[in-house]
């Protein structure tokens, strides 16, 4: 299990010492690297069908003790959402990044980045998770600031500030949690807070994790630097980014600790479902009047978030599941959709919508998949995102808040709207005199755009019976709540 | 007591840093309030941590006196800045009540639960062979953690070089 | 208590300093100030009255040690400020090339 | 104050840096070797270390110092740090865990070879805290050199 760590650091400091001496270690070294991780990932969900919790205890040291990683249903799949991902912009980024100067530095702080979010998902320790954010979000500063241009130094600025002040805001919350618990595992802390609780000192630490957690996540109040960020970065890294390091960083830490650590609460529950509601009108709306496909692409980022806090906060099974169903969905189409607009950029060289049009002739293989990716996001039927709209909307009804329920179909008229706005100006249309020669991607960087369209066609099926499974365990992960701690320190025994 | 007396010390040199006109008197004020940090450290019975933010400080000046390049200072108060301040001040005002009542609950100062910690202190030496109970916990017992940290330095160093390359791009623009 | 909200207070003023200020320097200086309040806040909780420093000595039993597991963590954190400090050090000098200020409000080239 | 020519400081700058940074250096690796024992321990001294090289260059100029230990020399360094320390936390697989602390035998108390891999742990992480902070100064000084003529 701690393989899923040791690889992409090993990756990455081979890549450092032997990339600038031999030129295809990092592209060979990164690609074997997430392909091997991702092969372990889809084992494990074969290990949690098998034995449900799996406890590693790193050191030999029996929690609480030392640290432990933890492997349960919402792991595994938060490992495969990444892990596949982020093979898949491995292998675009061989073609892409020669753009850049210094490749192998690029390699070694996407491993870095990717060994940071696995390290955060597997752990069980809470100062664990705070160690592996930090090195997730640290590798993010630098490569949103990669093409060291004036735009991206001061979207990587902005980020940098905003994202150190939130991760003070999670420590101090740490802190706190420590000096009243006096412990830093998970489950553990969760078995002393069931048997002391205090309202105010929870809401306390929900206010610092919400603030904390809801940065990296970028939810509404919190979104200003994600619009400079995403788009400033390289288009791989603005599609990690958006694909899964806000998931990872913020909903999936956020959901951890509120759901099974804290221990969740109507409060708790109705503060979630507001800011998702929130920050998935505001994103829409914002993101209608854009005419930079990547900012736009950013704003929508906002806006899917929203969707999946909103399903997760209502806290119902259903809605659990369409939560975690839109997760895995939007970081498949949200990357893809990143990958056109860098596929876009690297043949067209800008990114002003106003400025394309009719490149379906020249780029059929680009167009096709921006196609499939933009119907899913909008949540035409029958790709993924129809389904996880659909659930999400059918569990607030099931939970009796139709207002939400209105919002989120308004969210997904918008949504449609700003994606038919896209198709029109960029890929139907006339083509301008000026993209006469534009020619289709390499090879590579079409294999992964095709690869995550098929994905996004075949998405639907993981909620037929014979993928269930799948999801189902991670929702019984977040449905357990605080009786977590039970099932970690059952499976110690 | 001098516990009290080097935290207001601290805080009125954090105002003097926050305040100050000039940009190298700011970061010396940063410094003071580092070597605060510091004795405090050493008050509070943590040699390791003293030892380590004081090292630290040193090289955390030197880059921010490298950083402070050109002195110049925009002092411009548009019509919203008292508005802007008032509501800042405010939130850190509603801040710092809240946290007096919630932080209420917590064990009072000088007197640590320690649950885990006594098995450290207990079985440390014995467990692991070192005498510094510290050394022990962040290399052993949560070598993981450190083994992190040491990637967190590493990113930088290469987040570092990453950004300060001179050409990004190969083909410009 | 009261050095609790002291600390607290050091974190505020540094939050101040990030959200207020308009020079690039004093944010970064405020996010300084904001990881050593939060490190010292960690401290505290781990100090024990009349506590002796973690470290066993040659010829004598020491009974109470303050709390070890504290100060650990904050040897993390402190090393995590400095490498955030170096990497933002290195974005503000890069910025001061290309704008040829430190003003946030002259730095607008993008618009949220 | 970076008007002059990079030629470094004044004679009794240099003469002071002369003798006191050979002591510098060795009470770095003092404190990372005693790691184990007294406080202190890998990160402080590695800080040390690489405060008594950034001190040469301040008092002497970049150019003496980068060549003796150049820029290139000290990414390697600092990687080849960095593959220590997870080599070590590797080889705790020999007795079946990560990151075990695989002596059996660890030593007497007190002993400068005792506690298993901690004093290796420290070494390597004072390696790769000393060339990588080395590595960051350097860079930002060298930027200096060529990116602003004003």
């Amino acid at each position: 299990m701690p393989f899923f760590v040791i690889i992409p650091l090993g990756a990455a400091f081979l890549v450092s010492l032997l990339g600038k001496k031999i030129k295809s270690v990092g592209d060979v070294l990164a690609n074997l690297g997430t392909l091997s991780l991702l092969i372990l990932s889809l084992y494990s969900i074969k290990l949690v069908n098998m034995y449900k919790v799996l406890v590693y205890e790193v050191g030999s040291w029996v929690p609480p003790i030392g640290i432990c990683l933890v492997l349960d249903g919402l792991t595994s799949f938060m490992l495969v959402t990444v892990n596949l991902v982020s093979f898949l912009i491995a292998l675009y980024s061989v073609n892409y990044m020669e753009k850049y100067t210094d490749k192998y530095r690029f390699y070694t702080l996407f491993m870095l980045m990717l060994a940071g979010m696995n390290g955060i998902i597997i752990t069980g320790d809470l100062f664990n998770l705070f160690v592996f954010l930090e090195i997730a979000s640290i590798s993010s500063y630098a490569l949103v600031a990669f093409g060291t241009e004036a735009e991206e130094l001061e979207a990587s600025f902005k980020y940098a500030i905003m994202g150190s002040v939130a991760s003070s805001f999670v420590l101090l919350g740490i802190a706190i949690l420590y000096a009243y618990t006096s412990t830093l595992n998970m489950a553990d802390i969760a078995n002393v807070l069931s048997s002391k609780p205090s309202p105010l000192l929870f809401s306390f630490l929900a206010v610092l994790f919400l603030s904390g957690f809801g940065l990296k996540a970028a939810l509404v109040p919190f979104h200003a630097w994600l619009p400079d960020a995403h788009p400033s970065a390289p288009a791989s890294i603005s599609a990690m980014l958006s694909g899964v390091l806000i998931k990872v960083l913020g909903v999936y830490a956020l959901v951890r600790i509120f759901f099974n650590v804290l221990g969740i609460n109507n409060f708790f529950l109705s503060m979630l479902m507001f800011l998702g509601v929130i920050s998935m009108l505001v994103g829409v709306f914002l993101a209608i009047g854009q005419w930079d496909f990547k900012r736009l692409l950013a704003y929508h980022s906002i806006s899917q978030i929203g969707y999946v806090v909103l399903g997760i906060g209502l806290g119902t099974p259903l809605g659990i599941l369409g939560g975690l169903f839109h997760l895995f969905n939007h970081s498949i189409f949200k990357s893809l959709l990143f990958l056109n607009s860098g596929a876009v950029e690297y043949s067209l060289g800008t990114r002003d919508l106003q400025k394309m049009g009719g490149l379906r002739e020249k780029m059929p293989i680009t167009a096709n998949t921006d196609l499939v990716a933009s119907m899913s996001i909008a949540g035409v039927p029958p790709f993924n995102g129809f389904f996880s709209k659909l659930i999400i909307i059918f569990a607030c009804i099931e939970a009796g808040r139709f207002g939400y329920a209105i919002c989120a179909i308004v969210g997904s008229i918008l949504t449609l709207a700003s994606f038919m706005k896209v198709q029109k100006y960029a890929f139907f249309g006339k083509l301008s005199q000026k993209w006469q020669q534009v020619k289709e991607v390499p090879v590579l960087m079409c294999l992964a755009m095709v690869v995550l369209a098929l994905i996004c066609l075949a998405g639907g099926l993981l909620i037929t019976p014979f993928f269930k499974s799948f999801l189902g365990s991670a929702v019984d992960v977040l449905l357990l709540g605080t009786g977590y701690s039970g099932t970690i320190f059952g499976a110690l025994k | 007591m001098e516990l009290h007396l080097l935290l207001l010390f601290m805080i009125a040199a954090a105002i003097v840093a926050v305040e100050v006109k000039d940009l190298l008197s700011s970061v010396i004020a940063v410094g003071a309030v580092g070597l605060g940090l510091s004795l405090a450290f050493l008050i509070l019975k943590a040699p390791d941590l003293a030892i380590t933010q004081l090292v630290v400080e040193i090289l955390c000046l030197i880059i921010l006196i490298r950083a402070t390049i050109k002195k110049d200072l925009p002092l411009i108060r548009d019509g919203r800045w008292l508005f802007n301040t008032a509501s800042t001040l405010i939130f850190v005002g509603v801040f710092l009540i809240f946290a007096y009542f919630a932080l209420k609950e917590l064990p009072n100062f000088g007197a640590p639960i320690m649950r885990v910690a006594e098995e450290y202190i207990k079985n440390g030496q014995a467990k692991t062979g070192a005498t510094n109970i510290v050394a022990a916990i962040i290399l052993d017992f949560r070598g993981y953690d450190t083994l992190g940290e040491a990637t967190i330095l590493f990113t930088a160093v290469m987040g570092v070089l990453a950004v300060i390359r001179k050409v990004g791009r190969i083909n410009g623009k | 208590m009261s050095l609790y909200i002291l600390c607290l207070a050091l974190f505020c003023i540094g939050l101040y300093c990030v959200l207020r200020k308009r020079n690039i320097i004093k944010i970064i200086v405020g996010l300084g100030i904001i990881e050593y309040a939060v490190n010292l806040f960690f401290v505290l909780v781990g100090y024990r009255e009349h506590g002796r420093a973690p470290i066993l000595a040659k010829d004598q039993e020491i009974l109470n040690m303050v709390d070890p597991i504290p100060q650990a963590l904050v040897l993390t954190s402190i090393v995590i400020g400095l490498a955030v400090t170096a990497l933002i050090v290195a974005i503000a000098i890069r910025i001061f090339e290309k704008y040829g200020t430190f003003d946030i409000t002259k730095i607008r080239r993008l618009r949220g | 104050m970076g008007n002059k020519k990079e030629t470094g400081m004044t004679v009794i700058v240099k003469t002071i840096t002369r003798l006191t940074v050979g002591l510098i250096l060795l009470y770095g690796i003092y404190i990372v070797l005693h790691g184990h024992l007294s406080p202190g321990g890998g990160f402080a001294g590695g800080v040390i270390i690489a405060l008594s090289f950034i001190h040469l260059m301040l008092a002497f100029g970049r150019e003496t110092v980068l060549r003796k230990f150049s820029q290139t020399a000290a990414s390697i360094v600092e990687s080849l740090g960095a593959l220590m320390f997870l080599l070590v936390a590797l080889l705790g697989f020999s007795g079946g865990y990560f990151f075990l602390n695989f002596f059996l035998q660890k030593g007497k108390p007190f002993d400068l070879f005792s506690a298993g891999i901690i004093p290796l742990c420290n070494i390597a992480i004072s390696l790769k805290v000393g060339a990588g902070l080395f590595a960051i100064f350097a860079a930002l000084i060298l930027f200096r050199g060529s990116g602003e003529e004003e």
